[in-house]
């Protein structure tokens, strides 16, 4: 752990070097979106293979130092000084410098690599490499929340950028060298002995695919994995129950399980509605019985430790089925059937859009359920063609949160799934994104606009924030991760 | 036979076998005496093969047996599995009706020599081997024969290896149920000569079941007559044909049919037309030429028989003349047209009449079928007209409503009669339409057909490899050989003073009954 | 036989052919495309413009199918979009994977089926018949993925002695004891429902076989019931079950999409699953392809063992 | 030569199996009986249980067996036998709609190809074709192009369906073609039309009626794997397949939510290879 107050507890016993680390995971690598998409896998090996210039904090909104040494603003927030850490090695054993930062977020930039931060990074107009530890960058205007950019990037070999879309190579300065991927069966790291942030304990880390979240629950429960990233929530609790292994919410990189609003769907463009539907919402059940507990219900995207969170705007739509009556009574025209679509595989969403269906029937809205496989989700999400209502998570929410609301698509002021634009929520948008300084007063008054706006309009029903969650062994100590779900295990060691 | 109760090889007293309630053999006394051959006779269903069966405990668990059947000293009823399976094969062994399934299709003739010389002693490969040669030579069988599978040889060769499998392990009695039905006249006479040859040779017992009369006057020492499962007689073989004492087995021999029994009949065409007239047809199957350069021609009125041994064409030719099939060259014509123009004037009677009835259609169904097809009859007149042609093969109105599978082997041919003259045919083609009946129904339904043809005056063509059943019914006989007519004229003269070779072995072939009935 | 095969390819080609074109059509029918999941959820269109024309989707579809089909024949089977790399590198090794499962599988339910069939046939124990049917029964009516799930937790949790899934560390034929031991469980899983319908099979056969009359002959020359079972009956009654067992074929590739995915196998049916679900079509294309070729194969192998089974058919009698 | 038998006496050899008693009273009666109940429970099982199939309890998360709930409640509150019963209903729909339908067509492109060579061919490799993809496979392909529901489950069925019923067919007018019964009809002048009609048919239609009892059970399963792949009848709708999905997911919590599911298919397709056996027996093979 980079440091002691965010590793996880439990981690009692002296670290000890040797062994190979097994984890298990239930999706497979897709190495062309290894930027864009953040599956248990990709997070994995971002986490172990890449660095980046600075770490939040999962705590507090505070940036560490990683690659980067220390930082500064300039010209009121429109420059930014970087000073590099010296003699950091890539893997391939070449001298990390300037130019590497460089490249890193310029092919962040780049609309094939397709970043989720791409709005922000597009806003520095020029990098400037002054010497191999120095680093400047111009800003087209000051914004809040370039150190997320900072925190996101991964630092890239630009001498192997190429490779990473077949998978056959990923180069970067972690703790560990990706030695190779096999389709659908494992991933295998070593040891980075030259590690900046000195030698890890563990000799390796072999990554297993099991794609059956019933399996993998299996295998962490037998040991034939000490760590295991997507098994079932109820799953989990039950191993835990079992002994020897510890489910740990990944806290500081929270999720927002949220019921998506069409706007423009007939009867849903009615403001009423939409607050009809976020007060006919049982969040504490949803919760509770699917989540297991893991996380807590909001009625604003943001968690707790976010500079945003306000208990007394978050406690707005607490369920009230009288409420939501009467608001859908001043309506006044009945509801047609409002269809419902979630990703038929998944097991989690499945059960929260029944549930979400036997809220809204409770209160008078007839919903019928739509499963669609997660491609023509992912396609009906980007293209906006969601019909009428849909339950999945977001995220982004854990960062700076103009974040949010310029680069998370549903949240996205310009265009979002929802169909919703209002000049209002716009302004309130850019202008928390606009401010030099993530934190302060003047940000505090800015993300309460925000809140105010998300809740008038409510083009979408958050449910709660939820928790990814790694099981482990507790022979596998010093498992640590970044806000991005990124595993680190510079720091563990097998008890 | 006096030394026959003194010491028999097998005594059987009191047999009784039924399957549920109904009993097939009601207590059945016989026994053989080493060397002897008992020919067992009687109708179909009359319980022979249950008699054998119950011997060597073959029957179905749904059969109650009881009563005694003892082997030397051993009774073998009621015996063990183990028990028996030492005397099966050792003490008894079977020989079976079909030589085409009873033997298995997958494995050589060697092995399945091997595999039964191996069940009753210990014997390597190689002596089990060398074994069957000598068994294989001993049935007349080259010893080349130890390599090939069933389906290479002729079913004589099957049935010599069916004998061979009996023989394996040299038992006292060789039960033979229905040894040479299925075989040609010519193949059934080498195949009792080799079962005399082998009592002769090396004593030993036989119980012979047949309902073949001139088998039993050929090979029997003694004859056992059963009827409803019951024996009714039991007599030397000469002594049953001169003198048989019951009447069932009076007419049992009054239904055989005997070559150069009837006067000779003679037709004399009334029209200068032909029935049917085939010319230099040639039928091929692939490159096998089935019918080569045939020729004949039926008469108005007339009836020909076609004989000649299985597999000669018989059936190709009467297909070729029904129209079902189209000859490689020559002309056919019927009534001077062509045979398929003809069809409303055609009757065909098939060999096999419970294959040729549709199993879902009622007896009146079939039977009427050709007249609704023609539109010829309907509500009433049809139901008549279906009424009328029952009753002229004579089943009973009463059978109208039954499926096929309801009747017996002899209705089930009459129906197919009934339903070739339901048009009132000018022309009727019957192929075998008695061989698969047994004698007492044969004759019947000889006797129909040659009623009904002299009475409706339709011309016949009759296919059968039975010389006596043709020289009973026909006014002219083509003898057919590898698909070349090899001889042809009027009956009396063609199956009485054959002047061809090949008609001549035919004829030869026959069992001479009139011996028989003459010995005394 | 080589006659013999000759006289097959054709129609066999031909099935090829129409498969393909089934293939290729089906799957563009798919709604969802995988340059949206490539460019990921929050990619603006033009970026999904941008990267259907990279990979050629854009194009006519006949010309997409002609240089599909181009490519098949210079072994070019091209790159997968997701699931990443060359799609000959990835069927190859998935291929050797599903291969291995699924023929242990296959001779699991063959021995399963050998050994019971003929005793379920010739026996004449009330008790043993009735263990039979419930064995059968139950091989029959236990879905895969129910048998997996309890396997694994039996096997693997509470007992752990075999492991609950995955593929051996050091590849197939480093040790095969530890093989055998990541085997075992998928493979008895994915034979249990084919060993099942094979035994009633087999054993329905065999009766039939029992009551013919070469049966009849060798009982009543003193051959032992074993024996007439085991020697006699049994080679009759196996071309038949050759036949069948190549019909399984089929059922044995399904289940592979299940238990591969339960005993996390990385083979060809979880790869034609991922393939499906992302919309990986250049993948899909070339398994379903595969599946069907493998499909022809097995039936020709069939036809050819059945033929050589049985002396008439070899020895060009009638069938 | 005289006439022995001048009356027609009782007929020898007849053997006449007396199909529908033998049928009804072994394997057929149990198969049926066996049917027969799991018909039944679906039918007015869930008039019998207090508990609405949809109903979301509160408070009645994954409870064990009790008086009130037989079998438990699952994940989402609801009543686990009330759900299986309701379910019963659903793949019994699909057994009994998808199953016939791809019995039809199947049979009427098999019967129909045989009419013409060319035809027969071509429709002999359509089949081939569509049975050479894995029934799985077909089936998530074919979920994929029309979406997952119950109704994809069904065509999904149908489409399995097609090539067997259509190859059995095929293959079973080819041989009652050769039959003599058949010929004699030719021979006596009937057409084409009246001879597949009244003869050929009828005949060739006792093996579809066998495998339609087999693949009654197949249905079932593809309807159980394809919610296992979660393209299978869409929720909250009952399923044997989703209450056999959902208890799978908690089997070391309570084994008997899947005992439920497992135990009506165990008995439906025990029921349905009963009765294709006994159908098989009276057919006389
Ligand atoms: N397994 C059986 N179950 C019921 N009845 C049987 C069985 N086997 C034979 N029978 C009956 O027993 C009677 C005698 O049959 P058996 O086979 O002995 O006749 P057969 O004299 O040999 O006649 P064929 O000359 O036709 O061979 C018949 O009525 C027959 O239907
Ligand atoms: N459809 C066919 N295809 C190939 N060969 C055939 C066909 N029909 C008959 N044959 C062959 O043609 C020859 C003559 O057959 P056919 O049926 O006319 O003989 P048969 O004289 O009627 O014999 P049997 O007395 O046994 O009925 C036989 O060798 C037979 O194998
Ligand atoms: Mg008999
Ligand atoms: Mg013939
Ligand atoms: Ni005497």
């Amino acid at each position: 752990a980079v440091d002691a107050q965010t590793a996880p507890a439990g981690a009692s016993a002296a670290p000890k070097s040797g062994g190979v680390a097994e984890l298990g995971v239930n999706l497979d690598l897709v190495p062309a979106n290894l930027f864009t998409n953040s599956n248990v896998s990709i997070t994995t090996v971002v986490g172990l293979v890449y660095d980046s210039l600075v770490r939040y904090d999962r705590q507090k909104l505070e940036a560490k130092p990683r690659l980067a040494t220390a930082w500064e603003q300039a010209d009121g927030g429109s420059t930014l000084n970087i000073t590099l850490r010296k003699g950091v090695k890539f893997h391939s054993g070449r001298e990390f410098t300037s130019a590497d930062v460089k490249f890193s977020l310029t092919s962040y930039a780049d609309p094939k690599w397709n970043g989720q931060l791409a709005g922000t990074a597009k806003t520095i107009t020029a990098i400037e490499t002054p010497a191999p530890d120095k680093v400047v960058l111009k800003l087209a205007h000051p914004v809040s929340n370039l150190l997320d950019l900072l925190d996101t990037v991964p630092i890239i070999d630009s001498e192997t950028a190429a490779e990473i879309g077949t998978g056959k190579k990923f180069v970067g300065t972690g703790a560990f060298k990706f030695d190779s991927w096999r389709p659908n069966t494992d991933l295998t790291f070593s040891r980075n002995d030259d590690y900046w942030g000195g030698k890890p304990y563990l000799d390796g880390v072999h990554v297993r695919v099991i794609p059956d979240a019933q399996s993998l629950a299996a295998a962490v429960k037998s040991g034939q994995v000490q760590l295991a990233r997507g098994v079932g929530y109820r799953d989990a609790e039950a191993a835990e129950a079992a002994g020897g292994l510890k489910a740990i919410p990944l806290e500081g990189a929270e999720l927002q399980a949220y019921v998506g609003i069409n706007v423009s769907a007939p009867g849903l463009d009615d403001p009423k509605v939409r607050h009809a539907i976020a007060y006919a919402l049982d969040k504490e059940r949803i919760v509770k019985e699917v989540y297991r507990g893991k996380g807590y219900p909001v009625s604003l995207p943001w968690p707790r430790t976010s500079p945003a969170y306000d208990q007394e705007l978050d406690n707005r739509f607490r369920r009230d089925v009288a409420k939501a009556k009467s608001l859908l009574a001043e309506h006044g025209a009945a509801l047609p059937e409002v269809p419902l679509a979630y990703p038929g595989t998944d097991g989690v969403q499945a059960n929260i859009a029944q549930i979400v269906q036997n809220n809204l029937a409770e209160v008078g809205i007839a919903v019928k359920l739509e499963p669609v496989d997660s491609t023509q989700f992912i396609k009906q999400l980007i293209g906006a063609q969601f019909p009428g209502l849909w339950v999945t998570n977001h995220s982004w929410a854990q960062f700076t949160p103009s974040t949010l609301t310029v680069s998370a698509y549903p949240f996205n002021a310009k265009r979002n799934s929802s169909h919703f634009s209002s000049p209002a929520y716009t302004a309130a948008a850019d202008n928390a994104w606009k401010l030099p300084d993530a934190t302060g007063a003047a940000a505090t008054a800015a993300y309460k606009e925000l809140s105010n706006q998300l809740l008038d309009g409510t083009f979408l029903a958050e449910i709660g924030v939820v928790f990814e969650q790694v099981v482990v062994r507790d022979g596998l100590q010093g498992v640590d991760w970044t806000r991005r779900r990124e595993l680190d295990l510079s720091k563990a060691f097998l008890a | 036979m006096s030394t026959t109760e003194r010491n028999p090889v097998l005594a059987v007293r009191g047999l009784e076998v039924s399957f549920g309630p109904a009993p097939a053999v009601r207590g059945v006394d016989f026994s053989i005496a080493p060397g002897e051959i008992l020919a067992l006779v009687g109708e179909s269903g009359s319980g022979k093969s249950v008699t054998a069966r119950a011997v060597l405990g073959l029957l179905p668990a749904t059969a109650a047996v009881r009563g005694s059947a003892k082997l030397k000293d051993r009774e073998l009823v009621g015996a063990g599995e183990e028990e028996l399976r030492e005397v099966r094969g050792r003490g008894i062994a079977m020989v079976f009706q079909e030589p085409a399934t009873a033997l298995n299709p997958v494995h050589t003739i060697g092995w399945q020599l091997s595999a039964v010389l191996r069940a009753h002693r210990k014997a390597t490969r190689a002596e089990a081997r060398a074994e069957a040669v000598r068994l294989l030579e001993l049935v007349g069988l080259p010893a080349a024969s130890v390599v090939k599978y069933p389906h290479q040889l002729s079913g004589g060769q099957k049935q010599r290896v069916v004998i061979a499998l009996a023989l394996a392990n040299e038992p006292s009695l060789i039960i033979a149920d229905e040894p040479t039905t299925a075989l040609d006249v010519t193949v059934q006479a080498e195949i009792l000569a080799l079962l005399r040859d082998l009592r002769d040779r090396l004593g030993t017992a036989i119980l012979l079941i047949t309902h073949n009369m001139g088998v039993v006057a050929d090979l029997a020492d003694r004859v056992a007559v059963m009827r409803r499962g019951e024996l009714v007689e039991q007599a030397e073989v000469g002594d049953l044909f001169a003198r048989p004492s019951h009447t069932y087995t009076r007419e049992l021999l009054a239904a055989v049919p005997r070559l150069g029994h009837r006067d000779p009949a003679s037709y004399s065409a009334e029209s200068t037309t032909d029935a049917l007239r085939l010319a230099e047809i040639v039928v091929r199957f692939k490159d096998f030429t089935a019918v080569d350069h045939v020729g004949l021609r039926i008469g108005h009125g007339e009836v020909l028989g076609l004989v000649g041994e299985s597999g000669s064409g018989k059936s190709t030719i009467g297909r070729v003349a029904a129209g079902l099939l189209r000859p490689a060259s020559g002309t056919v014509s019927v009534f001077g047209g062509d045979p398929v123009a003809a069809r409303r004037d055609l009757g065909f009677v098939f060999q096999d009449a419970g294959g040729s009835l549709n199993p879902r259609m009622t007896v009146a169904d079939c039977v009427g079928e050709p007249l609704r097809v023609h539109k010829v009859a309907r509500g009433e007149e049809y139901r008549r007209r279906v009424a009328e042609l029952l009753d002229a093969v004579k089943l009973p109105a009463s059978y109208a409503r039954r499926r096929p599978r309801e009747l017996s082997g002899g209705q089930r041919q009459r129906v197919g009669i009934a339903r070739a003259l339901a048009l009132g045919p000018r022309l009727v083609i019957a192929d075998e339409p008695t061989s698969a009946l047994d004698v007492s129904v044969q004759a019947a339904v000889l006797d129909l057909v040659t009623g009904l043809q002299r009475d409706l005056g339709f011309a016949c063509l009759f296919i059968s490899h039975d010389l006596a059943v043709v020289d009973s019914v026909a006014h002219r006989v083509v003898v057919l050989w590898q698909g070349k007519v090899v001889e042809e004229g009027a009956h009396h003269e063609v199956l009485r003073a054959p002047r061809e070779e090949y008609t001549r072995r035919l004829v030869s072939s026959v069992p001479d009954l009139d011996r028989a009935f003459a010995r005394v | 036989m080589t006659r013999y095969l000759l006289r097959r390819a054709p129609s066999a080609l031909i099935v090829l052919w129409l498969a393909s074109v089934l293939i290729f059509l089906v799957i563009r029918a798919i709604p969802g495309d995988a340059a949206a999941v490539l460019a990921g959820a929050d990619a603006p269109p033009e970026v999904v413009a941008a990267i259907r024309h990279d990979l050629g989707l854009d194009l006519p579809v006949v010309s997409q199918y002609l240089h599909w089909l181009g490519g098949l024949f210079t072994g070019d089977l091209g790159r997968s979009y997701l699931i990443g790399g060359d799609i000959a590198d990835l069927v190859g090794a998935g291929l050797g994977n599903t291969l291995t499962l699924t023929l242990a599988a296959l001779v699991i339910a063959v021995l399963v089926a050998l050994l019971l069939g003929p005793l379920w046939a010739a026996t004449r124990n009330r008790w043993v018949d009735r263990a039979l049917t419930a064995f059968h029964t139950a091989a029959v009516a236990l879905p895969t993925f129910v048998t997996g799930v309890v396997l694994i937790i039996v096997c693997g949790v509470w007992f752990r002695v075999l492991p609950t899934g995955g593929v051996p560390p050091k590849g197939m034929f480093d040790r095969l004891d530890i093989t055998a031991q990541y085997l075992v469980l998928p493979a008895v899983c994915l034979a249990l429902p084919v060993a099942g319908v094979l035994t009633g099979f087999l054993a329905e056969t065999l009766r039939a076989e029992l009551r013919q009359d070469y049966i009849t002959t060798v009982t009543a020359a003193g051959v032992r019931r074993r024996e007439v079972v085991v020697r006699h009956a049994l080679r009759g009654a196996l071309p038949v079950v050759v036949t069948t067992l190549g019909l399984q074929t089929g059922s044995l590739l399904g289940g592979a999409v299940l238990v591969e995915s339960i005993f996390s196998w990385p083979g060809l049916g979880l790869l034609v699953e991922q393939g499906i679900t992302r919309r990986d079509y250049p993948v899909v294309q070339v398994l379903l392809i595969l599946s069907v070729a493998v499909f022809v194969l097995v039936q020709l192998l069939t036809d050819v063992v059945h033929a050589y089974l049985d002396p008439r058919v070899r020895l060009g009698g009638k069938a | 030569m005289t006439a022995v038998l001048e009356d027609p006496v009782e007929p020898v050899e007849v053997a006449v199996p007396a199909r529908p008693r033998v049928f009804a009273r072994g394997k057929g009666l149990i198969g049926l009986v066996l049917v027969g109940v799991v018909v039944l429970a679906g039918l007015v099982g869930p008039l019998l249980v207090p508990w609405d199939p949809y109903a979301q309890l509160p408070d009645a998360n994954l409870l064990g067996p009790s008086g009130a709930h037989l079998l438990g409640t699952d994940d989402l509150n609801r009543d686990v036998l009330a759900r299986l019963l309701a379910g019963i209903r659903v793949d019994l729909l699909i057994s009994f709609t998808a199953v016939p339908v791809g019995a039809l067509i199947g049979c009427a492109v098999g019967a129909l190809a045989t009419v013409n060579n060319v035809l027969d061919v071509a429709v002999q490799r359509l089949f081939d074709v569509l049975l050479a993809f894995p029934q799985l496979i077909l089936a998530i392909g074919l979920a994929a192009v029309i979406g997952p529901g119950t109704s994809s489950v069904m065509v999904v069925v149908v489409f399995i369906e097609i090539p067997v019923f259509g190859r059995l067919l095929r293959a079973a007018v080819l041989k009652v073609r050769e039959a003599q019964y058949v010929t004699a009809a030719e021979v006596v002048g009937a057409r084409k039309a009246h001879v597949l009609r009244t003869h050929v048919l009828p005949n060739s239609l006792e093996p579809v009626l066998v495998q339609l009892a087999l693949s009654m059970s197949v249905a079932v399963f593809i309807e159980g794997a394809m919610s296992v792949l979660g393209i299978g009848v869409s929720p909250p709708e009952p399923s044997l397949g989703a209450v056999l999905k959902t208890a799978l997911g908690y089997l070391d919590l309570n084994p008997l939510f899947a005992a439920g599911p497992l135990v009506v298919t165990a008995v439906l397709v025990l029921g349905f290879q009963l009765i294709a056996q006994a159908a098989n027996a009276a057919r006389g093979a």
